[in-house]
């Protein structure tokens, strides 16, 4: 494995030869003797080399744009789009079939993640510590509500406990409350757009949404439900235009974060990226790939984030394995989690990578990968290796604090060695927060968001 | 926090320390357990070419997996385990150890041979176990089977005399594979044939059993014989 | 051990979901689902061998897989994202899962027992984690260094400079109007049924829980309207 | 007028097309989009056809000799039919040249598209130098050393991928592309004749090297060149860390994962339909069935035509197909197309 990130994983069609010379060559109707020159073979390769549009056919009507169809739903006076306006300040991302994704990069409404709200909460504070730093006023530009609940998929997708219709009805209750809650504040309705925290909340709603446009049933089921409760638009419900995740407002920021926000040099430092299965395996038509982020092969999230704060991404045998989370086996069954993670990621990392942090897009990941590697010496696997999400590296590098904001004291994996290779005093740090701690005893707390001051009230 | 799949773990795959602690925290029992995986890492794909020095196994590279050896086996019929396809399939690509997971199966070949006359590209399955089994008595990986014992006390006969003895081979092989002579089925097959056998029939026998003769003018051909088949089984096995 | 007729019964149940046609249209039997599949390096699991079952009509082995391996898929979708015939392995688990509830099998039951914290705390707050389930005494396999500043879980809550974080038994601050709506939507589509057929116990603490919030939730009503 | 065939396309199908028109009398118009004659196979540069194992540039050189010779074939390079009208009988094709051709008939002989394995990303190609194409394996056969393109190395192994753009509806590819069980063999086959110390897997999920294609390719690479067939699809392709690439599948026959170590990744790409179809269908106001290749206009009674009259097709370009079939094809759609002509001269 080399250190440079563009010969370690993927950097384009690299065996393109020469390009034809057009003086006939191997393409030559004149025969005069059988086989070609090494480099006439070369040559003519590139005809089969040309890029052609990824997935340019016709897709069949099992793959097409879900989009289309909910134009059309609203057309037929089903359904209320919660569009993306210019409000929204939208950038535009490709998707893995060429689609223009368009994402919202302000006015937003959290979705919060129950595992990264729980467990990881550097998480979300990373998140809106980026939103504070590039002035978005929290309450007025962006907002973190008290209404809102979880998508409970982890609890189906663990147990088989719910089903569509839960699904589907917790998921228009969420969405039809960030339409509203501008309105609240003297908005228009959707004046906020709900961002995703969570990678399996963002499968699992992409999914419903599929299941909601092809079944009527399950809509005019839904929509008796959230009539009685209330969540309706003119005895509709509300659906959003595009399904957003935080690490997708990452992916569209990473270029603004790193010209106007970034302090630390992270060049010397070896990434991993573990991209979540719920992020571009569910629904993947709609994941994000990009030409120029590992030539479009693989999906671009926290690898962009990563080489446009110019650290060095590695590549890795088990790119594409999950972490081992499990949804039921983190809680019950953790012999598979911990074997798996150990086996299939934070022995390859750090073997085959030597990887100084692996960075996630969801709490599950996280979760897994950052708790089950210390059990790992119980058994002759003394693999460690700081993981934490892809938006907390980048606040480090922008030179958040690691435990204030960054909030790395609830990670069990050891980041100490990171955020000192990037030139951070963990035990001042630490002894900072001490302090800190202490003032927080006293009431002394300090705030990047209250939710209070949203409503007009003071903090 | 027992494993509830348990059972589609096998038993070798679970590493666990009944006892143990770690930097002051008890991580016993289920709290340390780990699973290794069950994945194949690699083919050893030389191991086609071992196995085709055998005799019987010179034609295993033709197999295409059509599955007609199994389903007109005798002993598939008897157990489902009894697979040759499989054992083909695995000695072409060197999975040894999926093939020693079955050495105790594939012994049960009866010699029926109509995975061999049913074979559509001559792959000669039949003769394919028998190439495993010496395989792997060779590398000492199953015991020695009594037929091999069997089939050398006899070659040891042929080899001395020309010929064999009945009573003698038999004789030989229940003392190598330390078996009492006094088999019931024996003793009452000699019952039998004592009544039957005309009375110069068996003196000659009981004769022979003594006297054991040679064939005629066998001279020192045994010992060529012996020569020339060790030299056959070494250029096998190199 | 079911009659052949309740098997029957419960491939029957499974093939009438309405998601049964989307997620299983034939097999070619590559393995592509089980070579990517995290479960199958550790179990004797197999997506492939579902899809085949469901695909052959094996109620007797249907069943049967229903009472383990079906658990053993940890819900990843990667063999729904590979399948050259874009069949979702994973999800005719999900299916398989709800119907193995329905029918009330026990080793459904046995699986969920030890998932009744966390659908507590789901069912009842509307959050499926909260700070105070991750105690060191929980998770021995996680080692001391579970948390990497000592100190009493409120006050580290509390130095969380997001308010709807700073809470302890809920992942964020869920309003009770929110909870209320959450548990009108677990009775409209039939999950505490199906939570009372699992766990009886789990149920009847839970549908205490329930009538408590709404009380309280009636009374803040009332509260406001005066 | 209605002697005179136009042909678009000089492929093997369009060359066959062609001489066919020219040997009966008739006159042939032969368009071609590229400066070169030949089609895919002497484009990319095939090594040895299948089935007859003679080089692809001797072989269809034959075929572009005869038609560059023949005095009743006029040959347009560079070319492409930009517009095009009238009836059966008299049509008018304008050239992308200026040129205009009156043509009684019109026989497309377009071809197809390799798949770009870049389309299914998962699988390595455009990631690892060492995975490459079986056009691009056929090149290296051409040169005469196997060996990684990363740093030169003789190959210990070399997997070969079949349904590689085939069978695969996650990339709207549903069909089988007929044709690349038969010439992974042959590429095995070639592959252990340079190479006697290379190992040859081909990852399959059923072999479909049909009629006599079997002992001629598939029986011939097991028994003479020890080629491994392995029951299983892949389903991502990584590098192991140590220069090597890992292939991840389940064996389907033992019923486990795998996770095995390759020197060298072939994949055996299918046939997409032309990218030009869409364009094609528009210019000469045919239709195209549902996967993008053209429509004929009945299979029994008129399995040369297309869905307007006058205009027939052959080859790759109603979907999948071997370049012996092709040819067949070039010359029963030549047949069909002057057969149309002398009726209509007859009638009128």
């Amino acid at each position: 494995m080399q250190d440079d990130q563009q010969s370690a994983t993927a950097s384009g069609a690299k065996h393109a030869g020469k390009p034809p010379d057009g003086k006939g060559g191997a393409h030559s109707a004149a025969f005069a003797r059988a086989g070609l020159a090494p480099d006439q073979a070369t040559q003519a390769t590139d005809w089969v080399r040309q890029r052609i549009d990824r997935r340019n056919l016709d897709l069949g009507e099992r793959m097409d744009d879900v989009r289309e169809h909910l134009y059309e739903l609203e057309k037929d006076g089903q359904i209320i789009i919660h569009r993306i306006a210019d409000e929204h300040a939208p950038i535009s991302a490709k998707t893995l079939f060429g689609w223009e994704k368009r994402i919202p990069t302000r006015q937003l409404w959290h979705h919060k993640s129950c595992g990264q709200c729980g467990n990881i909460p550097g998480y979300p504070t990373a998140l809106l510590w980026f939103m504070n730093r590039f002035g978005f006023v929290p309450g007025k530009d962006y907002l973190d509500e008290t209404d809102q609940t979880s998508c409970t998929a982890w609890n189906y997708h663990g147990s088989g406990i719910g089903n569509m219709e839960s699904l589907a009805a917790v998921f228009l209750r969420n969405m039809h409350q960030a339409y509203v809650s501008g309105m609240q504040h003297g908005h228009q309705a959707g004046h906020f757009y709900p961002l995703i925290h969570c990678g399996t909340s963002f499968g699992n709603y992409k999914e419903v949404r599929k299941y909601l446009v092809e079944s009527s049933t399950l809509r005019e089921k839904v929509t008796k439900i959230l009539g009685k409760l209330g969540r309706l638009v003119d005895g509709k419900p509300v659906i959003p235009e595009e399904i957003v995740h935080y690490s997708e407002w990452a992916h569209v920021m990473r270029q603004r974060i790193a010209s106007e926000l970034q302090t630390i040099d992270v060049s010397h430092i070896r990434v991993t990226a573990h991209v979540a299965c719920h992020y571009y395996k569910m629904i993947h038509e709609d994941a994000i790939y990009d030409s120029e982020i590992l030539d479009g092969n693989r999906t671009a999230i926290i690898t962009s984030m990563a080489q446009a704060l110019g650290a060095q991404v590695m590549d890795y045998s088990t790119w594409y394995d999950c972490c081992g989370f499990g949804f039921r086996h983190i809680i019950s069954e953790r012999e598979f989690t911990r074997s798996f993670t150990m086996d299939r990621k934070i022995r390859v990392v750090r073997e085959e990578a030597n990887s100084d942090v692996m960075l996630a897009n969801d709490t599950g990941c996280v979760t897994t990968m950052d708790k089950n590697q210390w059990i790992g010496r119980a058994h002759e696997q003394p693999f460690a290796v700081p993981i934490m999400a892809e938006i907390q590296f980048a606040a480090l590098a922008c030179g958040a604090d690691p435990f204030k904001i960054v909030q790395l004291q609830w990670h069990a994996s050891p980041c100490e060695e990171l955020v000192e290779k990037m030139g951070i005093s963990w035990a001042q740090a630490k002894a900072n927060f001490e302090n800190y701690i202490k003032e927080v005893e006293q009431g002394n707390i300090e705030y990047l968001y209250d939710p209070t001051l949203a409503y007009g009230g003071k903090a | 926090m027992a494993i509830h799949e348990k059972a589609l773990i096998e038993a070798e795959r679970l590493r666990q320390h009944d006892s143990l602690t770690l930097e002051g925290v008890d991580v016993s029992g289920h709290w340390n357990t780990m699973i290794r995986p069950r994945t194949l890492r690699n083919y050893h794909e030389d191991f086609e070419k071992t196995l085709q020095r055998y005799p019987g196994a010179e034609n295993v590279h033709r197999c295409w997996q059509c599955g007609s050896c199994t389903n007109s086996c005798t002993m598939y019929a008897q157990n489902l385990q009894f697979n040759p396809r499989y054992w083909i399939y695995l000695s072409r690509l060197g999975l040894t150890d999926e093939l020693i997971k079955d050495k105790d199966i594939i012994w049960q070949c009866v010699s029926c041979n109509k995975c061999t006359h049913i074979c559509p590209r001559d792959v000669r399955p039949e003769g394919v176990m028998k190439a495993l089994l010496h395989w792997m008595e060779d590398q000492g990986i199953t015991p020695k089977s009594p037929s091999t014992i069997f089939d050398e006390e006899f070659t040891a006969q042929i080899y001395k005399r020309g010929r064999i003895e009945d009573t003698h081979v038999l004789l030989g092989f229940f003392h190598k594979t330390k078996q009492s002579l006094f088999q019931p089925w024996l003793l009452e097959f000699s019952k039998r044939m004592s009544k039957r056998l005309p009375v110069k029939h068996s003196l000659r026998m009981g004769l022979n059993a003594v006297l054991r003769p040679k064939t005629k003018s066998w001279g020192n051909t045994g010992e060529v014989l012996s020569r020339y088949v060790s030299q056959q089984k070494e250029s096998h096995r190199d | 051990m079911a009659n052949y007729a309740k098997m029957q019964q419960i491939y029957a149940d499974i093939r009438a979901d309405f998601r049964y046609e989307h997620e299983l249209y034939g097999c070619l039997n590559c393995g592509i689902c089980t070579a990517t599949c995290p479960s199958a390096q550790f179990y004797d699991y197999s997506p492939r061998e579902i899809v085949q079952l469901l695909w052959t009509g094996n109620v007797e082995q249907i069943y049967d897989a229903m009472q383990e391996k079906i658990w053993a898929c940890a819900q990843c979708m990667t063999c729904a994202a590979r399948c050259p015939f874009k069949n979702s392995p994973g999800g005719l688990v999900a299916i398989m899962r709800e119907i193995a509830i329905a029918h009330e099998m026990q080793s459904a039951k046995d699986v969920l027992r030890p998932f009744g914290r966390v659908m507590l705390k789901l069912i009842t707050t509307g959050n499926q984690l909260s700070p105070d389930m991750i105690q060191p005494d929980h998770f021995p396999d996680w080692g001391p260094n579970i948390q990497k500043v000592e100190g009493n879980l409120r006050t580290l809550r509390k130095a969380i400079p997001v308010k709807t974080l700073q809470t302890v038994d809920t992942a964020w601050e869920v309003s009770l109007k929110t909870s209320v709506e959450m548990y009108t939507i677990w009775e409209m589509t039939g999950v505490l049924k199906s939570l009372q057929l699992m766990d009886e116990n789990l149920f009847d603490v839970i549908e205490d829980f329930i009538d408590e919030k709404r009380e309280e939730y009636e009374e803040w009503l009332e509260e406001q309207a005066e | 007028m209605q002697d005179t065939v136009l042909v678009v396309g000089a492929g093997p199908a369009g060359l066959s097309a062609a001489a066919s028109v020219a040997n009966a009398g008739y006159q042939a118009v032969l368009v071609e989009k590229e400066t070169v004659l030949g089609g895919a196979p002497i484009l990319s540069g095939y090594a040895k056809l299948v089935p007859s194992g003679e080089w692809a540039k001797e072989a269809i050189g034959r075929m572009i000799h005869n038609v560059e010779a023949h005095p009743r074939i006029s040959v347009h390079k560079g070319a492409q039919v930009e517009r095009f009208g009238g009836e059966p009988g008299q049509f008018s094709a304008t050239l992308s040249t200026g040129q205009t051709v009156s043509a009684g008939a019109t026989i497309l002989a377009t071809g197809f598209t390799h798949f770009d394995s870049v389309n299914k990303p998962e699988w390595g190609f455009g990631t690892f130098e060492d995975v490459i194409t079986t056009s691009q394996m056929e090149q290296m056969v051409a040169s005469g050393k196997i060996t990684c393109p990363s740093d030169g190395r003789v190959p210990e192994r070399v997997a070969i991928l079949l349904c590689v753009g085939s069978r695969d509806r996650q990339i709207g590819r549903e069909w089988c592309s007929k044709i690349c069980c038969t010439v992974s063999a042959n590429l095995a086959i070639e592959i252990k004749e340079l190479s006697p110390q290379t190992e040859v897997f081909i990852y399959y999920m059923d072999i479909r090297t049909f009629g006599l294609y079997e002992d001629r390719f598939y029986w011939k690479s097991q028994e003479e060149f020890k080629t491994k067939f392995v029951k299983a699809r892949i389903a991502e392709i990584t590098a192991s860390g140590d220069g090597r690439l890992l292939l991840k599948g389940e064996d389907t026959l033992v019923k486990r994962p795998i996770m095995i170590p390759f020197d060298l990744v072939v994949h055996a790409i299918g046939m997409d339909p032309n990218l030009d179809n869409p364009r094609l269908a528009q210019t000469f106001g045919i239709t195209l069935q549902h996967h993008g290749y053209l429509e004929r206009a009945e299979f029994y009674t008129n399995p040369c035509g297309t869905t307007r009259p006058g205009v027939y097709a052959c080859g790759a370009a109603y979907g999948p197909e071997t370049i012996d079939d092709s040819i067949a094809q070039g010359a029963a759609a030549a047949s069909r197309a002057m057969a149309d002509l002398h009726a209509l001269a007859k009638a009128g």
